[in-house]
């Protein structure tokens, strides 16, 4: 498909800034203990405060709308899967890679992930994009 | 692959994509029987039978199916 | 599970109001043109600028944050299928059901969609959920 | 469902949940032998594994086990 190749691959680097927390928590009001009281995500067992998982998603859908090589794009369908804690203040690298490509409907699959410093994997997942003609 | 055998895959696409345990396709059924069958329901159920049956249709292909019989038709001869 | 049976089911109401919008393109970056520019919108067969999908995401973790009745929960994989668009100001009916209880390791899934003011499903998708012990 | 039957189902849910093409369990198989699987890729396979044959462990059953020959052990007794 024009512009999406198989094996296609794309990095980034995000950083959850205690802007991007404290605004990510003002707009959709979530204020779960685990992501706002540190003694509470410590007695969970967690390090400290854990960052939203759909702050994740939040660049994901900068990665489609901004940093792919055309934007008549739109999101079909995206899933994710958390496997480690993001922290505030966490530096994540976003690899994706395009898996395939549907010409018939102007589809075209990513998986990707994101690691954190330790280049552990935080979290991965699938993303399906339309091209809009 | 027999042609049974495929249409009852494709129905287990049908109902997984659709979310609705009841659908029952035969060759007859049409877009228009099946509620739900939308245009971005389409390109999912499209998306997932190619991926399923790992072949590629084109974009003529699928604007020339009637029904689900010339689907399945389709992929036989893929 | 205590907490959660199967069947138990939430609603909520939404609305992608002109803020939510603006400050999700403000933390994000994401100002693919489908989201801010009318005339491109339409030139691509939508009404006008559509939502980012990814503000339902962000519904999704108020959901899981603050409306079950326990807040020790934490998100373990999510997925959504985007059916129709999203419009500024559209008011989104989000209702949720338990699909499955894993007793043995603390998880419940739900299927949830959103439904906007004509009742047409805009997405629909399941999340799974851990409880913290 | 034979054991080897069983086998191969968790063999595919392994794969799918871990995301690598390239694993063979085998009955002797332990979590020590599996690359990445940890704590949530841990809930992961139990979530997947009750879906698949329709079954609930006990938090019990899962903590007994030693290799993937107990946990089939498990399945073949539910």
């Amino acid at each position: 498909m024009l512009h999406f190749y198989k094996e296609d691959n794309y990095n980034l680097e995000f950083c959850v800034t205690h802007e991007v927390h404290s605004q990510f928590m003002n707009i959709f009001k979530d204020c779960n203990p685990l992501h706002s009281n540190i003694a509470f995500a410590r007695e969970k067992g967690f390090k400290s405060e854990v960052m939203h998982g759909n702050i994740l998603n939040g660049f994901v859908s900068y990665f489609i709308g901004e940093c792919l090589p055309i934007k008549n794009v739109i999101i079909h369908s995206q899933e994710i899967v958390y496997k480690n804690a993001v922290y505030l203040d966490d530096l994540l690298s976003f690899d994706a890679v395009v898996t395939e490509t549907f010409d018939s409907v102007n589809a075209v699959e990513f998986k990707f992930n994101f690691k954190n410093a330790e280049s552990k994997v935080v979290a991965k997942g699938k993303i399906q994009i339309g091209i809009l003609t | 692959m027999q042609r049974l055998d495929i249409l009852k895959e494709v129905n287990d696409i049908f109902i997984d994509v659709l979310d609705d345990e009841s659908i029952v396709l035969s060759e007859q059924t049409t877009a228009a029987d099946v509620d739900g069958w939308d245009s971005l329901t389409h390109i999912q159920l499209i998306v997932a039978i190619e991926k399923k049956f790992k072949l590629r249709f084109t974009s003529k292909d699928i604007q020339s199916w009637k029904d689900v019989k010339e689907m399945i038709d389709c992929i036989v001869t893929k």
